[in-house]
């Protein structure tokens, strides 16, 4: 039967309290090392702070380094330290026993306990930034839409008849709120130096709310595998000046203008079938509108009581509830506090479709 | 503990061994527990699979603005029709009872009553797999043609399988229990079949709300 | 100390089945759990060289810009399979069905599983699903990455059906496989030994069996599902047709997030047996890492959605996932703490399975802390679908997974054959392996958050934005090369060991589970009597706590001393 | 009398034939112990709400 020597007295080991101290005061001089400079070295353009959502994001992980880099730290230099000072020695015979120690209750409390703050901090922050990043800061924000395609993207702007491909462009320092959607598979619209990422899923609508601070040209990228080229697909996104930006949409309307001169003809409401128009809201509006009242919003306001709800006796442009009036809108489409409607033509409605969908929405009593 | 009354393994023949395993009684109940949790997990299992699509069901269904879906040309499917659903799932029901009884009589060594029970409950089984049938082509809608027929065909097809296995269970049962494979203490076998063709009931009762009363 | 007995008690002259004669039923068709399990490990070790090549493959092809040896279509291919492969075909079999099959059963003091042809069964699936899925390449390869996001899915080529049939298939056998291990562990038990005595490789084991069980099914939904709209166009995804993407997320990561821990928790548990045994000291906290595993578990069903936090899933559903993923963080992070406070102070002899096991906490640590970089849904705006993601799943199933299974493979390796694996090759194996991992990763989390997505077959616009990209992307290609001479080094210490290895004798490394009081390799009836427990094997001092074994041995096994180590490293 | 007529009627006296046998099945087994019978419990009870939903059906308290 084997002897065991008796099991000596638990050592933290030569030294312990000289290599915590070191780790804890490289730590400490990490962390104040990463809160001060630049996350550069980690991130794209941090430095500039080119979007503000961008920046509270950039912060979290200023925070999220600062403990992890920690953690890391301390249990790698641990385990390095006690590979060497734990080692069996060559002339400790094979059946030296370390000591008997099942567990230390304080120990194990405060590391759970620790970690659990931690991330109930975390998740305090994330929840803010994630509440700024969905609905935006409270000022309405020019709605933007970003439509995928395999591969490349399909931009509209509120009041342009037709798109722009391929560039993007955005107003400098205006809230801005980006509408993405995509017209085949799912897509993604990624800036890399705005932190912000959306996959773009056909018949949903997602929204992005931040303001881009600094002038310049960045990088759309897709990062949702959307087939052959996915690797391709990319495009550019400019920020101008707001003069230069609306000189740059004024541009666009004039080019839209002389492309789509009289391909707008009067809406006829007499003849109106509300069966298809039926048909037509499932596939053209049912992804942005519900069929409840005003309230019940998905994108827009619900649609199922437009011409007789006593609580908004008024259309979201002010008119009355008129067929004419909601044809109106379903024709050039809206742009206001509650977002971005495409016009008829960006979305593909003749104007018989426009009649047959105001049709089947007044049908709906 | 005698731990000398173990025979050598390797030096007794694979009947002793078989001998010996069959007459251990305490052998036979280790394995029904065994067997017993391993079927129920089965059966959990199972339910998970019937729960994803009644998932995907209830998500489709809310992912709509209305329901029965429209489809292209405008056209609102039509709600399934509840009466004849009714009936035939009271059938399956009533299957489920006389199952019941066909275990009762055999745990109470009438051999006789379980054999009229459980050929009542194939006959019931057969008519609501007939009824399904009878369903399935007076419907008005098509498995590829809505996400509404999807659903619908795909999980009460599912169903429909589990029916059609467990009767053909039912009837391997009866043939075994003729031919004397079960004795009044072993009869793990027609426990499972029981247990088996209650879960299916159960899941329609799921379907049976889901599709024709929602 | 008192015997009282969770699971059924064996009698003495309880049965043993006589040993099947004739090499197909011993060695092809085999009901035995040990057998079964090297069928497992050689069909694993198989698709892991051969997705280990696809690997290779990805990591030619960004070594330009501008995509060095492959056209789009043949690299599409080439990831999905890579990706598709490790999980289903190589880590899963492996931890589950090669090591839970083997040492499980005779941890636990039982003659076999449950339900031995079942196991066969489940065994038979998987080489039959392998070749169903790599066939696919015939007809042209899914292309849409293993997840198969519709309605891209649907527009691949034929080979995504093969892939959908293939994976079902392995869904099946591993569904079986769990349930088979949740009734043995359940019920086969050696008498005395309770639930809080069970050694934590079985309750990793169980805890796994659980998540194979519940969740695999659910897959085998999802599956099913885009199985029948590519081939009968039945409506569940296409949202062209009413269906919903997003449904297709939520079912496949119900069951695919889940499937991590199938692939780390074993892991744990062969951490949790390597560390003491080599720390000779107890495990620290027994309850709470043995607690922590089924927390981990059942969690694991409840945080699916941090998956999709940029799929346009309704808000108001992310805040509820982001907290349960961060606070599934924390049972794992006390599991590492008691991993270290395990070794804090012990006599650490520094095996293969120690260098491993060591390492293991080093990587792993790593990979868990950029898990939470991806649980906060702002910083994962940014991150997600980026190689940042890519740098932290291969990190905890790299740096996690495999690390875990090659300590395994060092330490159960006598107990299988009789042999040890020799030691110099395997050391020098694991620091090709650590390296290579490190080199070849940790470069990845930097390319990922400066705007280099995952999936991309050239990286031409990214390159003018970030120039450093092709120096690291030639960096990382040159350091996975280590991974794979670590690779063949193993596979040829197998070889050598078997043959030339040193003889390892009943218990070389001196541990006290069950399976190290039978001899090695172990009898096809594993244990003659089945022994009774009399508490925890962590207990290093005190005699072995086992009553009525098959062989007599020292009460105080002590390791057969290896060289001693020069070094900390060992080399 | 038309068709739907008769299946009401038919499923009417079913449900309640079947309703109440298996509650008093269940009844009778209520103290049988051992986990088969519990989930056999745990089954015909849901069986009994099952035919507690046709009547509700025939009534057309439900769908319809």
């Amino acid at each position: 039967m084997a002897q065991v020597s008796a099991p000596r007295k638990f050592s933290m080991g030569p030294y312990f309290w000289t290599v915590t101290a070191v780790m804890t005061f490289w730590n400490i001089a990490s962390a104040i090392w990463i809160a001060v400079t630049p996350l550069d070295y980690l991130l794209p353009k941090s430095s500039l702070n080119v979007t503000d959502r961008g920046a509270d994001i950039d912060f979290l992980f200023r925070f999220m380094s600062i403990f992890g880099n920690a953690i890391l730290t301390y249990v790698t230099g641990y385990v390095i330290y006690f590979s060497i000072v734990f080692r069996r020695r060559r002339d400790e015979p094979a059946n030296t026993v370390g000591p008997q120690i099942h567990d230390a209750p304080t120990l194990e409390f405060w590391w759970t306990l620790l970690p659990t703050l931690l991330v109930i901090a975390l998740a305090v922050m994330s929840t803010r930034v994630w509440y700024l990043v969905q609905y935006g800061t409270g000022a309405p924000g020019f709605a933007v839409e970003v439509i995928g395609h395999q591969f490349n993207y399909e931009f509209r702007y509120p009041g342009l008849q037709g798109s722009v491909y391929n560039e993007m462009h955005l107003p400098l320092g205006r809230p801005v709120r980006v509408l993405v959607s995509s017209a085949d598979v799912i897509h993604s619209f990624w800036v890399p130096e705005f932190r912000l990422k959306a996959d773009t899923v056909p018949g949903l609508v997602q929204n992005l709310n931040f303001t881009p601070q600094v002038a310049g040209t960045y990088l759309i990228e897709c990062t949702e595998f959307c087939g052959l080229n996915h690797s391709e697909m990319q495009a550019r996104l400019v920020v101008d000046p707001p003069d230069k930006f609306q000189a740059w949409l004024d541009g666009q309307k004039a080019k839209a203008q002389a492309g789509a001169s009289g391909s707008t003809t009067a809406v006829d409401l007499a003849q109106s079938d509300a069966g298809a128009g039926r048909t037509l809201f499932t596939q053209k509006c049912a992804a942005c509108h519900s069929l409840g009242g005003f309230d019940e919003k998905k994108v827009g306001p619900g649609l199922g009581k437009v011409f007789v709800d006593k609580a908004h006796a008024k259309l979201v442009d002010g008119d009355d509830p008129t067929k004419a009036n909601v044809a109106h809108i379903i024709e050039n489409g809206y742009n206001g506090p509650l977002g971005a409607m495409p016009s008829a033509q960006q979305n593909g409605l003749s104007s018989k479709d426009v009649a047959d969908v105001t049709a089947y929405l007044a049908s709906l009593k | 503990m005698a731990a000398t009354t173990v025979a050598q393994p390797g030096h007794d023949s694979a009947d002793d061994v078989r001998a010996r395993y069959e007459n251990v009684d305490h052998a036979y109940h280790e394995q029904r527990e065994n067997r017993l949790l391993g079927f129920l997990l089965f059966l959990v299992s199972d339910v998970i699979l019937f729960s994803m699509f009644i998932f995907a069901y209830c998500y489709l269904r809310n992912s709509v603005p209305n329901w029965p879906p429209i489809v292209e040309g405008g056209r609102q499917l039509p709600r399934f029709d509840v009466n004849f659903a009714a009936f035939n799932s009271v059938v399956l029901f009533g299957s489920g009872a006389t199952m019941h009884f066909a275990m009762e009589s055999w745990k109470h060594q009438n051999r006789q009553g379980f054999f009229r029970w459980l050929i009542a409950t194939i006959v019931l089984g057969i008519g609501f797999l007939g009824g399904q049938a009878y369903e399935y082509g007076s419907l008005a809608i098509s498995w590829a043609g809505s996400t509404m027929g999807a659903t619908f065909f795909t999980l009460t097809g599912m169903h429909g399988f589990h029916v059609f296995i467990g009767v053909i269970f039912l009837c391997v049962l009866g043939l075994q229990a003729r031919s004397g494979v079960y004795t009044e203490s072993k009869y793990f076998g027609l426990t499972a079949g029981t247990l088996y063709w209650h879960f299916v009931d159960v899941i329609w009762v799921a379907l049976f709300f889901l599709f024709y009363l929602w | 100390m008192a015997v009282s007995s969770g699971a059924i008690h064996h009698d003495v002259e309880d049965h043993i089945h006589p040993e099947p004669e004739g090499f197909i039923r011993k060695y092809i068709f085999s009901i035995d759990h040990k057998v079964i399990a090297f069928q497992y490990f050689i069909t694993g070790m198989v698709f892991f060289a051969i997705a280990g090549l696809l690997a290779e493959l990805i990591r030619a092809q960004l070594l330009k810009p501008e995509g060095a040896i492959m056209s789009n279509a043949a690299y599409n291919g080439v990831y999905s399979m890579h990706g598709t492969a490790m999980v289903w075909m190589v880590i899963i079999p492996l931890v589950t069905g090669a090591l839970g099959n083997f040492i499980m059963p005779l941890q636990i003091g039982a003659r076999d599983v449950a339900f031995p042809w079942l196991n066969m069964l489940s065994f038979w699936i998987f080489p039959v699903a392998g070749a169903i899925l790599f066939a696919s390449f015939l007809v042209g390869a899914p292309d849409a990455g293993w997840t198969e996001y519709p309605p891209i899915s649907l527009q691949g080529p034929p080979g995504t059906t093969l892939w959908c049939v293939a994976i079902f298939l392995i869904g099946i056998s591993s569904t079986l496989t769990g349930l088979n291990f949740m009734v043995t562990v359940a019920k086969m038990r050696a008498p005395g030994m309770t639930w809080t005595r069970m050694p934590l490789f079985t309750w990793a084991t169980f805890a796994t069996a659980l998540i194979n069980m519940v969740a695999t099914v659910a897959l085998s939904g999802a599956l099913l599902a885009l199985f029948l709209e590519r081939v009968f166009g039945v409506p569940f995804y296409d949202p062209a047709r009413g269906g919903s993407p997003i449904l297709w997320q939520h079912m496949f990561w119900f069951y695919s997030h889940p499937a991590v821990y199938i692939m780390i928790l074993p892991a744990f548990g062969v951490i949790s047996e390597v560390l003491p045994v080599f720390a000779r000291k107890p495990i620290f906290g027994y309850r709470l890492i043995a607690f922590s595993s089924m927390a981990i578990a059942i969690l694991g069903f409840a945080v699916w959605a941090h998956h999709m936090f940029t799929s346009g899933m309704a808000p108001w559903l992310q805040l509820p996932f982001m907290i349960m993923t961060m606070l599934i963080g924390i049972p794992t992070g006390v599991k590492i703490f008691s991993w270290l406070a395990t070794v804090w102070g012990g006599r650490l002899h520094f095996s293969t399975a120690m260098l491993y096991a060591m390492g293991f906490l080093v990587t792993f640590t790593f990979g868990g802390i950029t898990g939470v970089f991806l649980a906060a849904v702002p910083a994962d705006l940014h991150e997600h679908g980026t190689y940042f993601v890519v740098a932290h799943f291969h990190y905890v199933v790299g740096g996690g997974a495999v690390m875990g299974f090659l300590a395994a493979v060092f330490f159960w390796f006598p107990k299988a054959t009789g042999r040890l694996l020799d030691e110099r090759m395997g050391k020098l194996g694991f620091w090709l392996f650590f390296i290579g991992l490190n080199g070849t990763f940790f470069p990845m989390h930097f390319l990922g958050l400066f705007g280099m997505p995952r999936r991309y077959a050239t990286y031409v616009e990214f390159a003018k934005i970030f120039p450093m990209a092709q120096f690291w992307n030639i960096f990382e290609s040159i350091m996975s090369l280590g991974m794979v001479a670590a690779t063949g080094l193993l596979i040829f210490n197998v070889i050598y060991s078997l043959k030339w290895g040193k003889p390892s004798g009943i218990n070389p490394w001196g541990a006290r589970t069950l399976e190290w009081t039978i001899s090695s390799p172990p009898p096809y009836y594993n244990f003659k009597k089945i022994p009774t427990v009399l508490g925890l094997p962590y207990n290093f001092d005190q005699p072995l706590p086992y009553r009525n074994l098959d062989n007599e041995q020292d009460a105080i096994p002590v390791p057969m001393t290896l060289a001693p180590p020069r070094t900390a490293v060992g080399v | 009398m038309s068709a739907a007529l008769i299946e009401r009627g038919l499923a009417f006296i079913g449900a309640l034939v079947v309703g109440v046998t298996t509650t008093v099945q269940l009844k009778n087994d209520w103290n049988s112990t051992g986990i088969d019978n519990a989930v056999t419990k745990l089954l015909l009870g849901l069986m009994a709400f099952g035919c507690v939903l046709v009547l509700l059906a025939v009534f057309g308290v439900l769908g319809g």
